[in-house]
């Protein structure tokens, strides 16, 4: 859903840009990613139909020393490379690091900018100090980045962000426990939150420079000598100063620059990426095991809070009675999908943030109770009243009775319906995907856009899903015999099936 | 031991208990007798508290239940009166689910908290004397309808209540499997019970029972000491419902 | 799932593709469908990684009349106009005709080609002579094209299909009963079909025209020059003789260039396409409809085919009863998406083949079935043996007692299970948004990518599905309270609440 | 009309009847008593198809069931059984969801497919006779036992079966009832009706039935007319359990 947002978002936005862009002189197509955030290039808060940033300005310059007018092609982050190749536009500058995949598929300008990582904590955190506190903790960053990388590297688990505001948002929210980001995100978004803290001193050393196609080797020499250019008259210094981007880093590296100093680009680390079989179903799997610990904790939740909705919705006092059928007939009414997204987005802002498995899981859980209670009404009702007045004659109190005497004959009658929402609540996960809990359902898609293999991921798929559900099935089916040898037999009914 | 004065219930605009008072010492036997529809269960579930009564009062040892009561406060002393009261039901009310011996030891164990071990030695005596000894693994619905009563009785009587009210404890029960049952309760009696005895068999009843009470249509028509309402009840109607009984 | 396996063979060319693109001499970047089929531009079956079609070789033609090389940009049809517009590539060249919308947007060169309608029916069809004996029929096309527009605007229900193919294979099958197309694709895909005909002759005039961005106009100039070279100079005429496209249509229009006439773009109507809200509710309330009728329809087929399955499965015989076991467990276990698919995609491979609609009528039917089926397995042993006993020796047989003594006991005890299910198989009909029907879920979505207002669209769809469920709840709590009042009072809970 | 030849009939391990036969001649009753357990229900149950049997035959009018039958053949010939026989259970088993008039017309209505005008006023007749008129219209649950026990009667009486066999039938009725009842089963047989009446009261067969059989573990100790067994048995087992019933 949010991923949606983000593009419908973005294609508006990209007709408005596209409508005022006047071809005259000759252009240089930038590409970028809008929706990354500030400082780079992003909507100007005050005029949402403008795009500010230092990268912007610093484009403006390099444009203006090539003789060319700029123009903004708005992108998405995840296929800048791709439509750059596809001629969407001329040039990448979305503080791009050189790495080893991009090297096979487009080439580098010089580097303008030396970043940092920096690694943010909240105010009151004493346990991390450094990136080696964290491998007990979850850290958050955004995806492909070398920030991203450093941590799948160093076996810190971490999850991967759109965005920097949705990443420091959960650290507030303490869904995270720290964010790993790129100094200029850092410089813009957390240094001057009074919640948060930088835990240690800035570290890493990465280069920021700009992707061009294979083959257009004469605009890349046009891109460099712009580069110096800027770099050596200062005015890239400025802008760097304007956004307080100007830092030691920056200090030595363009002074190098200066002095005729070539800036080597350092060590590119080769990664490759091709689909293949084992790997898709060894992340099947991983994401089946998600499914099924969501599955289990939510219909804990729901088994569990059922049972007063059902309890009360049949016999409290009449105000419990109503709330309890509003309940019920909200979280049965209204799809799951809704309630997720209120819980994860609305919620925090009462205070309560939960991490997206919890949410996913509580919001489950939540929505059917509401099912099962309708399951436990139906079958106390079942129970003839003799039942209680022999309990509650033998000197029983209601609980115990409900407990020991009911309870049980209850049971083997609400049993099949509990186990169809148990079976459906492991294909209803799939709802969670919408607040980014990777689990079977998303973890299809991914795999079935990745490859293109549809039907066989989605028999895969299927074959997953069977597998929980027929050992629950057949639990409950022995269950069943078993509580059925104690209880009045039916009559055989074999005559009605003749 | 316990005393019912004026009691009335009713169910809806139907009057069901008219006005019912008596009394029943301390171990002693009452018994109930009267045509069928007359009001007798509804008068023993009042006295347990499965009914809640509309007028009146129910004593019972210390407690006492009034129609005024609130709602809250009728609840609580209904709790205190059933540890008081035990109870056998005209339709038995087993516990399906359990099996003949959990049925008689489930109380014991889980209200009383006494240990299981003891609980079941002192279940299996009482299966014993009602003849069921080899039932005890069994489970209630494959037992014959006279087997059933007996083990509603029997979960009854484990748990040792003051008072013991029993409706129409032999309905199902063989001639045989009568006499042994009067012989059993009296041995309750003397060993401090009190009892209060719904039934159509005043055979039973004949030398089981001190008092008798005769009630026909939600009233009590005579009541007194069971020779004399046996033998020369003052009402015809009594004497002519005594007389067919034989 | 159609539509994005569409984008994701899609991703996977593009890359190919620009792989390929030399950017050498000055490109002409062209702009086309290829998954719209052909003979326009699509995937050479021989070789899969080459595109050809009778307007790939035109380009080539033009590109080499303009001094250029084409480079051929992959896009969507429904995006060919943004996409155009943020420069992904200078001209649309996709049989594309001139609207008034598009005139908004876009310029237009001079037309090169003619193309008119065609009615396709079934071989065996002889109600549907011409378009006028099509009010009560449905007709397949592709959106937004000359022929859908023509078929709103004389009120004949259509379809809107993504490809030719798509369209005349469920013409075919029978699901629909006519297909209007533009000749060139009706040439290439209908005409050699023995199973289908055309009915009556072509007719309606339009043009093809090659689309530009506004302000390209030295770019159309060339365009335009090099259109009236290739067919002044016969090429043109050659490469559509080679296609089967060359007519009476196309001798007139390219006679009158060569002698000088100017070609008119004929009256241009003028549509617009401004999100409404009122017009938004009104398509949410049209498409709730449809959910409420799909869902009553597969409720139906759930609660009368689950009663067999929940009486073969507890007393049939032993095969009888495997067979209820495996058909409860299949439909519980695997995701009611792939059901439906396979029942659309599959089926009509062994003959049967149904519309979209009905296709997800039976499929949720018949996935709904196995839940009833254990509700009313539940419901149904807990009615006390005794009461068949006393049915049998009152003389009555097994169906008898089973529906005057035993069902209308059971129905109490199921009644909220059921419930559950119904409420929650409202929201279960977006499924079927697979299968193109167009339901509650699918507007919402359509209509929240279209407005980009996902929040308030959510609540409004809430709201919808509220008011589908709260009467279905209301009525059926009413009808357990009618119920009830028949059958055993159960014993004053309140206790237990206190 | 009936007759039993060496039936037999096990649950698991446990022989419940061990050879019984005996004969009931048309318009004729047969009281079968005998102690709690003794295996009447399941007799009962044997003679209306309701259990199968192990081994012997159940003849009954024109149908005939044997042990050896296959499965189709054994339920085909119990339906044609159970259009002759009609049973009152011991635990009754009305239908709580229909009133006592349509507990009584229902199988009338929609087995004999007698219209439902007739099939009520007759309802209300039987009703009338077994003095629950007033209680036409109200459903099980709120009845007494010996209402309960009433209608479960008059439910079988009004499919109006050749063959009747009744389990208990006096359990929760007063005495007066029970008198009442006695005449007018007398009244039936006159009419062409054959019983079976399972009872624990001698009282109540004494004067009703022409012939006694006396069970005691699944087995039939003695038969005869009645004025035998209940004066003169030969066993001395009957004897004893004759002499406590009265
Ligand atoms: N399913 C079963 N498994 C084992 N034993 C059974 C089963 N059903 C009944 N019995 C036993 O069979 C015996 C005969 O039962 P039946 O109900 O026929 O007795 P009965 O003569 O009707 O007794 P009562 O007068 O108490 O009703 C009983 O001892 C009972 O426990
Ligand atoms: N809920 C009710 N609504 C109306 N009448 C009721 C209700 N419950 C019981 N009655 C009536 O109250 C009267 C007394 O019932 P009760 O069960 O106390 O009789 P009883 O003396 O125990 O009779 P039996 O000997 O047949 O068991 C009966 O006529 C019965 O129909
Ligand atoms: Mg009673
Ligand atoms: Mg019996």
């Amino acid at each position: 859903m949010r991923r949606e947002l983000n593009r419908a978002f973005h294609t508006a936005l990209l007709i408005t840009v596209s409508f005022n862009a006047v071809a005259a002189q000759q252009a240089l197509r930038w590409g970028a990613d809008p929706s990354g955030g500030a400082p780079y290039v992003f909507t100007d808060p005050a005029h949402p139909d403008q795009y500010i940033g230092y990268e912007k300005e610093m484009v403006d310059l390099l444009a203006a020393a090539m003789g060319r007018h700029p123009e903004f092609v708005p992108s998405d982050w995840e296929t800048l490379v791709s439509a750059l190749q596809r001629n969407s536009f001329d040039v990448i500058v979305n503080g791009l690091e050189p790495t080893g995949d991009r090297a096979q598929q487009i080439i580098f300008s010089k580097p303008y900018y030396i970043f940092q990582l920096q690694l943010t904590v909240r105010k009151d955190e004493n346990r991390i100090h450094s990136l080696s506190d964290c491998s007990k903790h979850t850290v958050a960053t955004l995806g492909n980045t070398a920030a991203s990388r450093m941590l799948q590297q160093q076996n810190i688990p971490f999850r991967s962000y759109e965005d920097p505001p949705g990443a420091y948002r959960d650290l507030e929210l303490k869904r995270i426990d720290a964010v790993l980001m790129d100094v200029p995100a850092e410089a813009f978004y957390a240094r001057n939150n009074p919640k948060l803290k930088p835990a240690g001193p800035p570290f890493f050393r990465g280069l920021y420079v700009i992707g061009l196609r294979k083959g257009d080797d004469k605009l890349k020499a046009e891109v460099d000598a712009a580069i110096d250019k800027i770099i050596i008259d200062g005015s890239l210094e400025q802008i760097l100063k304007k956004w307080g981007l100007w830092n030691d880093a920056q200090v030595e590296f363009q002074t190098s620059i200066r002095q005729g100093v070539k800036a080597e680009l350092g060590h590119i680390d080769m990664t490759t990426a091709t689909f293949n079989w084992r790997d898709a179903l060894l992340r099947l799997t991983r994401a089946a095991i998600v499914t099924v610990l969501i599955a289990f904790g939510s219909m804990l939740i729901a088994v569990v809070l059922g049972l007063p909705l059902a309890v009360g919705q049949s016999n409290g006092p009449k105000i419990v009675r109503s709330f309890c059928t509003v309940y019920v007939e909200f979280f049965r009414g209204t799809p799951v999908l809704v309630q997720l997204l209120f819980l994860y987005f609305g919620l925090p802002a009462i205070g309560i943030a939960m991490p997206g498995w919890l949410t996913a899981l509580v919001g489950l859980g939540l929505n059917y109770a509401a099912y099962e209670s309708q399951v436990y009404r139906a079958a106390l009702e079942a129970i003839p009243k003799g039942q209680w007045e022999a309990a509650y004659s033998l000197g029983m109190n209601p609980v115990l009775a409900f407990r020991r005497i009911i309870l049980p004959q209850a049971f083997r009658i609400a049993l099949p319906a509990m186990t169809n929402d148990f079976v459906s609540l492991f294909k209803d996960t799939s709802v969670a995907f919408a607040i980014s809990v990777w689990e079977l359902a998303t973890a299809y898609r991914e795999l079935a856009n990745a490859s293109g293999q549809f039907l066989l991921l989605g028999v895969a798929v299927s074959i997953f899903y069977l597998a929980m559900s027929l050992p629950m099935a057949h639990l409950a089916r022995r269950l069943e015999d078993r509580l059925r040898n104690r209880v009045p037999e039916t009559v055989d009914l074999e005559e009605v099936a003749a | 031991m316990i005393r019912v004065t004026d009691l009335r219930k009713h169910f809806g605009p139907t009057q069901i208990l008219k006005g019912i008072s008596f009394e029943v010492a301390p171990q002693t036997v009452v018994g109930v007798i009267g045509s069928s529809g007359s009001g007798k269960t509804t008068l023993l579930r009042c006295l347990n508290g499965l009914e809640r009564i509309n007028s009146g009062t129910v004593e019972c040892g210390k407690v006492r239940l009034e129609a005024k009561l609130s709602k809250a406060e009728y609840r609580h002393r209904v709790r205190d009166l059933r540890r008081e009261v035990g109870t056998v039901f005209q339709h038995f009310y087993l516990f399906p689910h359990l099996s003949v011996l959990a049925n008689i030891t489930e109380a014991p164990v889980h209200v009383l908290r006494r240990d299981r071990k003891s609980a079941e030695t002192e279940a299996y005596e009482l299966l014993e004397s009602v003849g069921l000894k080899t039932a005890a693994q069994r489970y209630p619905e494959s037992l014959s309808g006279g087997e059933q009563q007996r083990v509603a009785i029997a979960r009854a009587l484990a748990m040792r209540p003051a008072v013991l009210l029993f409706d129409e404890p032999t309905s199902a029960l063989d001639p045989k499997r009568t006499v042994s049952l009067r012989t059993m309760l009296r041995g309750f009696v003397t060993r401090g019970h009190t009892m209060i005895i719904i039934s159509h068999s005043i055979g039973f009843l004949n030398g089981l029972a001190d008092k008798l009470i005769y009630m026909d249509s939600g009233e009590i028509v005579e009541q007194g000491p069971a020779e004399q309402i046996l033998n020369d009840a003052s009402d015809a109607r009594t004497r002519d419902f005594v007389s067919q009984a034989s």
